[in-house]
């Protein structure tokens, strides 16, 4: 019998937002049997079970119980659905089960010291926003330029688009620009009203917090009443290419920050994929998808949930199965340097990671990338979200929460365990 | 027989007009139901009978005219201020709560009386802590006897879309003298039976108008039943009214052979 | 003033989207009584078979043209609509004659659950592209009088205009045709009209059909907008309010409905929704079309709702 | 006298609704071409089930023929959908009416004539049934629901005449009307019957005008056939008079003064 | 043979009016309850609490509510899960706002603003009726959608508008564990079924089924169908507030309005009618036939495929559910329409008959 270290998938191959996060998955996936192909964890095999959410809380909360327990225990969650995280995040700590937001959920939990399982890792909304916000003044030449300016959000009207809005009222309130909310009720099919106060407003620049079909749709609103595209901009949930494939043409010139990594065909890790993988006929999706956006950001949770595992192997024994509760440890613990991840594949996709007991994100990277008709091209340099802003914010989000449930920070000896 | 006191007037109808659209159902339609009597009316289909029972339950708002009941003048009346007033009725196609049991139809007759209230209704319980309960064997007492009165007691349970038309309209009847009216509206309560059941059917409406005093106001085409069991009749003709008197001078009235009873009668 | 017009034109056309499917509703309850809350379904379904079938067939025969590509996939996905109704009306509907509505609406959900399953399983839960080579970019009017003119989506006008034609063709139907009469005869009561020899298993299978046609059209126009997805079920709950205040038995009453609710909703985003935060245009639009109904509880055009004693 | 042919032939049928409740145990009549029969019994004996079986509506309500067989003109039809009956000449009028409510009264009657394609026949047809029910013309433009009742079971008569049948179910077409409407709807039943050897299978109440006008009457009671016999004969059966003619003894008995006591059925012996 | 009411006479009309007068329904309901509280802890496992058990006491709880307005009064509401969200987001302000606020305070406060939220919209029900309330219902869901997203006051002023509530406890005792959870969410549901079978066998519910069946007839006999319509939706919104309360607080522990969104008052209206309409017990068959059967055929498939050895992806299994769920849906309204209470109903009295049919 194999040794085997079980991450559950909670997938979201139906409903509204399956064109997204259907190539989530299908990277997650594939990555985790590169990872087997390439003998495992120290030797011990991963597994993965997926559980349908469409998209939906409860469903999302049913397949985590229904998944937890399988397979030796669960190691750790992604849920890729900031609703299922918000419900997550009360039921983990009970179950000793560490939880991955990469890009999505609450952002104050990269707070170590509230949130001791859950692992915003490599960036959150309010990084988006303070990247997203960067590159529009950088291209107008400094963040004075911003002032007097009017930038729109268009957001998911949910707590998935909202947890976006503080990041940039606070920048907002540092440089003089106004903005304009306009929230987008899910699925977003129907967004004539939002596009005809866009066209009344006349923002200067655009920016949307959409998932899933609210996307497309807001982009053919935008091309059917004559914004330009150019001041489009999206965070990382509303730049791949799901999104955009369908406007095609009509998309040009549309931009997207990214977390770190964008489409990625040509990197180490996906030909690694190609070769060792869907060549031998085990892929999980179709081949023209690998490399995509979604699928990378597939690849690179899977990645870190498995470095996680194998930075707690380094404490708890190498070539062990980790519990949940071990595996926290490695995700507080984490150093991803360069070189790490050049031997991983990622060169040239991700830049190092390193975890604390207080910094549960590691990283705060982001690119932008622009749509040119038919694909993805980088538009900016690397950005970094301001950290003398947002960690301030993170801590007293963080704070808050804690004093309504009545919470007490983490001891500096707990960060030990 | 004939002991029965006939009353003073109790219920007075004058100069009722009543039409939907272009259509006059009623035109100045005047006539009284004393105390304790039986009133028939009847005229041909299409007169306007049912319509002028709908005014006097307060179903139709009649455009013009006046209702006295008891003393009490009314230009037009709601539904529950007629019922409370203690007149029921049936109906003429039929107009029973389908999806309910013989007993809880008949148990919907006594609503009005019953004074317990929502939260007594929850928390009703076995122990009598409340009241509820014991209200609501009181009331069904009082609808077992008319279950028995109307010899129904095999279907009590029964919901009443599965009962055989017939007994439909006794259950009709029930549900209306559970509410112990003091005038009872019949709309063609006899309408389906056979001369066996006719003949039951009329033994009900006679004895409730015999032992509890009721006084009837009765549709019905079977002239046999109407001219045996009323004591006088009103006729209607195209919303007009063309006849009324007992039975023996409605029978010779020439308007209304020729409107509706035909030579054959 | 430009902006207001802009706002009403918008609502308009987006009204007369909304119309489109709730044409669709209105058809089969005037038809057999029943509310069909497979709409939404099918509208869906029918356009993931024209997406893909017009991406299939090029490639299965060989040829380029998008036109023929086009032509042969509307065939094709009219076909699949009709065995669609075909078998609703021979699995489900025919072991439901004469069951009260709520019944059939839910049997109509059951509908629902299976034709989405069934769309996605067969044709994947992708994005996928209408492409009838509607013009998407918007075109200015009255440049002269506003400065920037009034800005109008082509692409709408064009819907709008199928949608009138199709509107005015079932209008003649209902109001002319013997059947149109035996429609309305199996609204009322199915056992009577199966006593005098109106066949409703045929009947059923007609309405059906027109009704997937109906939502083949809304499908291509909405799929052409918007892409081809499963969120494209979710428009029907846009096109309720309209059925109900136009009526649920008027043809008619699904286009003014529709367009009352369009500029409604729009108009109230536009000028009310800044006031209180955003996003009311979906209740507005079902309180608009709340407050109609209580002072014409069948709706605008709806048949008189009969209760008789 | 010849055997005349044998339109409707019911065989030893069993009705049961919603899988329990059995009411028809064993039924089993037949009706002569050009003739009329009736069923007679009180409430619930099932006479419109047993009708509802020939013209297999029974499925709206439930309920299945479990044994028996019913032919026409000697083919099976128990499988055949109402359509196809009445396509065969065979149309039910039901009891309690069932008009189109929110068809006027002449769309009702038109409605009638689906499954006929000739214009000039239905036309002609149609002053038929306003000819024998002049109040039908005056109200053809309300809506049935708004018409009284009486209206109401005239349109539905009507309706079924507009079919130009062959065979006609009618399921208490008494009830409800005035009795000269009731004589009329009588003497159209047989100047049907006469002019246009229409067939038809009345379910009755009112015995009386049934027996009167029938050739054939068969007694119902509790889902079965009792008694049975022409209708002269049943008219003279002595518990025939007293149950269903009110006539115990020969004289009309007053309904004031029917005694609450009953004596027992003889067949229920 | 055993299953008769022979030989149980009753001497009194209360004995008659018993919720269950046939003695082996007694004894067989008290065994039940028996079981669901003690047996079923000792038995069952988390995952059967968490994900089965405790999401079917709270739906099932909503149910009853929803079949009081939908099954006994007859009129038809897409608006349940609005409902329930008046009853979340209004316990959770009861319970955060006000210091030391106990537990079942703060939820049946929940259900009074329910109340009240349910009697508001409920007013065109005196004028509008049937589909066309049902469509006008849906106002309250998305009014309700859009202002517990929009308005900050409901959430606390929380950013993300998510709230949570934690550290749940009863008379001192904590609401942790899926046990316990799991006999707070029964206890609630026994009484309020209790409660509700009560209301809808006495006069309150014979008004309401009264005007279900015929409203003419009923305001004939003295029935007001503005109180009969309007007290309907009282007692039902209080119910389905409360279980949305539940559904928060027990079930979720953090939500947004997205837990309470029009699926979920389709997911209601589904209950009562495939469990049937007008019966309490059928809102509990409903509820489990909802709750449990997606998540069985979700398990059950890729099982039964690896019997033959085929792997099916997640999406093909979560299609196919969907399309037997649907079917199976169709499939029961033709075998019965009138749902698993009549079906249940018909069995017993095949019982009954058994084994001498007629
Ligand atoms: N849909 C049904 N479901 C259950 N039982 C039914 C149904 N329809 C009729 N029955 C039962 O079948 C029996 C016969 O009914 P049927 O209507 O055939 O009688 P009938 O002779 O026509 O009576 P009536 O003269 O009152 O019309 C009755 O006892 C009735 O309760
Ligand atoms: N709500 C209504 N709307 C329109 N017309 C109506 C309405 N109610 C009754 N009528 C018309 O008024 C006239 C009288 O009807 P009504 O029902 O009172 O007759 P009736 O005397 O009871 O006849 P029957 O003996 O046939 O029952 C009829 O012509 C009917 O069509
Ligand atoms: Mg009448
Ligand atoms: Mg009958």
């Amino acid at each position: 019998q194999d040794k085997v270290q079980f991450f559950p998938v909670l997938s979201g191959r139906t409903g509204p937002v399956a064109p997204n996060a259907t190539p989530w998955a299908n990277g997650h996936n594939d990555y985790m049997k590169l990872v087997n192909v390439r003998g495992g964890i120290n030797g011990v095999k991963t597994l993965v079970e997926e559980c349908e959410t469409a998209y939906a809380t409860d469903r999302g909360v049913e397949c985590y119980e229904r998944l937890k327990g399988k397979h030796g225990g669960a190691t750790v969650f992604q849920p890729l659905s900031t609703g299922i995280t918000f419900a997550l995040t009360e039921k983990i700590p009970t179950d000793k089960i560490p939880m991955i937001t990469s890009g999505y959920g609450r952002s104050d939990s990269a707070d170590g010291g509230i949130f001791k399982w859950n692992f915003p890792l490599i960036g959150h909304y309010w990084v988006a926003g303070d990247t997203v916000l960067q590159h529009i003044a950088n291209k107008e030449g400094g963040w004075d330029k911003l002032k007097g300016k009017k930038i729109a959000v268009g957001y998911h009207d949910s707590p998935f688009g909202k947890e976006l809005l503080p990041i940039m009222q606070e920048r907002a309130a540092m440089h003089g620009f106004s903005l304009q909310l306009l929230p987008i009720p899910a699925p977003g099919v129907e967004q004539k009203s939002i596009w005809l106060q866009v066209r009344q407003q006349r923002p200067d620049f655009v920016v949307l917090q959409t998932w899933g079909v609210m996307t497309p749709t807001a982009i053919k609103e935008a091309v059917a009443t004559g914004y330009p595209r150019e001041k489009m901009f999206g965070t990382w949930w509303s730049g791949a290419e799901p999104d955009l494939k369908d406007v095609g043409a009509g998309a040009k010139g549309y931009s997207a920050v990214m977390m770190q990594h964008g489409a990625e065909f040509n990197s180490p890790v996906v030909k690694e994929i190609l070769e060792k993988v869907h060549a031998k006929g085990q892929g999980t999706g179709p081949k023209e998808e690998v490399g995509s956006v979604l699928y990378m950001r597939g690849v690179v949770g899977a990645m870190l949930a498995v470095e996680g595992v194998r930075a707690a192997q380094e404490r708890f024994g190498k070539g062990k199965v980790i519990t949940g509760e071990q595996a926290r440890w490695g995700y507080e613990n984490l150093n991803l340097t360069q070189a790490k991840l050049d031997a991983l594949g990622f060169k040239g996709v991700m830049r190092p990671v390193s975890t604390s007991c207080q910094d549960h994100m590691g990283s705060a990277w982001a690119r932008v990338h622009t749509w040119d008709g038919s694909k993805f091209v980088w538009a900016s340099d690397w950005l970094q979200a301001d950290e003398q802003i947002i960690r301030p914010m993170v801590k007293a989000s963080a704070d808050k929460y804690a004093g309504e449930k009545k919470l007490a920070r983490r001891a500096a000896a707990d960060c030990q365990s | 027989m004939s002991s029965k006191k006939i009353g003073d007037v109790i219920l007075d109808v004058s100069n009722i007009s009543l039409s939907f659209g272009g259509v006059k159902a009623l035109t100045n339609i005047s006539f009284n139901v004393r105390e304790h009597e039986i009133r028939a009316i009847i005229g041909p289909n299409g007169a306007g009978k049912s319509s002028m029972l709908n005014c006097i339950n307060g179903v139709y708002q009649p455009q013009q005219g006046a209702i006295t009941f008891r003393g009490q003048t009314f230009k037009h009346m709601n539904s529950r201020q007629v019922a409370e007033m203690g007149i029921a009725r049936t109906f003429q196609n039929l107009a029973l709560f389908k999806g309910m049991s013989v007993i809880d139809n008949i148990m919907t007759g006594r609503n009005l009386r019953i004074k317990s209230n929502l939260f007594s209704q929850a928390f009703r319980n076995p122990f009598g802590i409340g009241g509820a309960e014991k209200e609501e064997v009181k009331h069904r007492e009082f609808v077992e006897h008319i279950i028995d009165f109307l010899e129904i007691q095999a279907y009590r349970k029964t919901p009443v879309g599965q009962l055989p038309y017939g007994l439909q309209k006794r259950v009709d009847l029930g549900r209306a003298l559970a509410m112990e009216p003091q005038v009872l509206l019949l709309d063609e309560p006899m309408a389906g039976m056979n001369v066996e059941e006719k003949q039951d059917m009329s033994r009900f409406v006679l004895d409730v108008n015999d032992e509890f005093g009721t006084t009837v106001v009765l549709i019905e085409h079977d002239m046999g039943v109407v001219m045996d069991i009323s004591d006088r009749v009103v006729v209607l003709d195209y919303g007009k009214k063309i006849g009324d008197g007992t039975p023996d001078e409605v029978r010779n009235n020439e308007d209304v052979i020729s409107a509706y009873l035909g030579t054959s009668h | 003033m430009a902006f207001f017009l802009e706002t009403l034109f918008g609502g308009l056309m987006a009204g007369m989207l909304y119309s489109l499917v709730a044409l669709g509703f209105v058809l089969i309850f005037k038809a057999s009584g029943v509310f069909n809350f497979a709409q939404g379904a099918m509208v869906l379904f029918a356009a993931l078979a024209m997406a893909r079938f017009s991406e299939w067939i090029p490639q299965w025969l060989g040829f380029e043209s998008l036109l023929l590509a086009n032509v042969l996939a509307f065939i094709v996905a009219a076909a699949c609509m009709f065995v669609v109704a075909w078998a609703i009306e021979r699995l489900v509907l025919r072991h439901l004659v004469n069951q009260e509505g709520v019944t059939l609406l839910m049997a109509t959900l059951g509908i629902t659950y299976f034709l989405d399953g069934l769309g996605q399983t067969i044709f994947g839960s992708e994005i996928y592209q209408i492409n009838v080579g509607m013009p998407k970019e918007p075109v200015f009017l009255l440049q002269n009088t506003f400065e920037g003119g009034i800005l109008i989506s082509q692409e709408d006008i064009i819907a709008a205009l199928v949608a009138a034609c199709l509107v005015a063709v079932l209008a003649l139907f209902f109001q002319k045709t013997s059947t149109g009469r035996a429609l309305r005869a199996v609204a009322d009561d199915h056992q009577a009209a199966q006593s005098i020899g109106i066949p409703l298993n045929r009947i059923w299978v007609i309405v059906w059909c027109v009704a997937g046609i109906t939502a083949l059209v809304a499908g291509i126009i909405w799929g052409s907008k918007l892409g081809v997805q499963f969120s494209l079920t979710t428009v029907a709950l846009r096109a309720l309010p309209v059925i109900i205040l136009g009526g649920l038995t008027s043809v008619p009453g699904a286009i003014i409905g529709g367009l009352i609710i369009g500029v409604g909703e729009k108009l109230s985003e536009v000028y009310l929704g800044p006031l209180v935060g955003g996003g009311i245009e979906i209740w507005f639009a079902y309180m608009l079309a709340l407050v109609f109904l209580l002072f014409r509880p069948q709706g605008l055009f709806g048949e008189k709702i009969i209760d008789r004693v | 006298m010849s055997a005349p042919n044998i339109v409707l032939n019911v065989n030893g049928i069993e009705v049961i609704y919603n899988h329990v409740i059995l009411v028809l145990k064993g039924v089993s009549l037949n009706v002569p071409e050009g003739k009329i029969a009736a069923i007679l019994g009180g409430n619930g004996a099932g006479k419109t089930t047993t009708l509802r079986a020939i013209s297999n509506l029974l499925k709206g309500e439930r309920g299945e023929v479990t044994k028996g067989s019913i032919e026409l003109r000697g083919e099976r039809i128990e499988n055949l959908t109402p359509a196809d009956l009445v396509n065969r000449g065979v149309v039910q009028v039901m009891e309690g009416r069932h008009c189109f409510a929110h068809l006027t009264i002449e769309e009702n009657l038109l409605t009638g004539s689906y499954t006929r394609k000739d214009k000039g026949e239905i036309a002609a047809n149609l002053d038929k049934v306003y000819n024998y029910f002049p109040r039908l013309k005056t109200r053809r433009t309300s809506q049935a629901a708004y018409t009284s009742g009486g209206e109401q079971q005239m349109c539905a008569i009507g309706r079924a005449i507009m079919a130009n049948p062959s065979v006609v179910l009618l399921d208490e077409p008494s009830m409800g009307l005035a009795p000269q409407i009731v004589e009329e709807v009588f003497e159209i039943v047989k100047d049907l019957n006469q002019k246009e050897k229409v067939t038809f299978l009345i379910a009755e109440q009112n015995t009386n005008m049934a027996l009167r006008y029938a050739d054939y009457g068969y007694i119902m009671e509790s889902g079965r056939i009792v008694m049975d016999g022409a209708a002269d004969d049943l008219r003279n059966n002595e518990d025939v008079k007293e149950f269903y003619l009110g006539m115990g003894g020969g004289e009309r008995k007053s309904f004031k003064d029917v005694k609450s006591y009953k004596r027992r059925k003889r067949w229920l012996a | 043979m055993f299953y008769r009411e022979n030989g149980q006479f009753k001497t009194s009309y209360s004995a008659d009016q018993q919720i269950f007068p046939i003695a082996q329904d007694r004894w067989a309901i008290l065994g039940l309850i028996a079981i669901a509280a003690i047996g079923v802890p000792l038995l069952a496992d988390e995952y059967l609490f968490r994900a089965i058990f405790i999401p079917f006491l709270i739906l099932a709880l909503a149910a009853v509510g929803v079949n009081i307005l939908v099954g006994f009064c007859g009129q038809i509401s897409l608006g349940s899960g609005a409902f329930m969200a008046v009853g979340a987001y209004m316990a959770y302000n009861t319970f955060v706002r006000i210091d030391g606020m106990p537990l079942i305070v703060a939820l049946l406060s929940g259900g009074f603003f329910a109340t009240l939220v349910g009697i508001f919209f409920g007013i065109p029900s005196l004028r509008v009726k049937g589909l066309y309330l049902a469509v006008a219902t849906l106002a309250a869901q998305f009014f309700c959608d859009w202002a517990f997203s929009r308005i900050n006051w409901f959430t606390n002023n929380s950013t993300s508008g998510s709230v949570a509530v934690s550290g749940l406890e009863v008379f001192g005792l904590p609401i942790q564990t899926p046990v316990q959870k799991y006999l707070f969410c029964l206890s609630f549901l026994v009484v309020f079924a209790l409660l509700a079978k009560n209301l809808v066998r006495s006069a309150i519910g014979r008004e309401w089924m009264a005007i279900r069946d015929m409203d003419v007839a009923a305001s004939v006999i003295g029935i007001r169908p503005m109180y009969a319509k309007l007290s309907a939706f009282a007692v039902s919104s209080f119910i389905v507030g409360v279980a949305g309360g539940l559904w928060a607080f027990v079930h979720l522990g953090s939500w947004e309005p997205a837990a309470f969104s029009i699926d979920r008052s389709f997911q209601l209206l589904f209950m009562v009618i495939i469990g049937g309409m007008g019966s309490i017990m059928g809102s509990l068959f409903g509820a489990a036939f909802i709750v449990v059967l997606p998540i069985f055929l979700n398990q059950f498939m890729p099982w039964a495929g690896s019997l033959v050895g085929l792997e099916i992806s997640t999406a093909a299994v979560s299609h196919t559910e969907f399309m037997i769920f649907g079917a199976l849906i169709v499939w029961f309204l033709i075998v019965e329409p009138h749902g698993l209470a009549k079906l249940w109903s018909i069995g017993k009295q095949k019982l009954r008959l058994w084994p001498f049919p007629h």
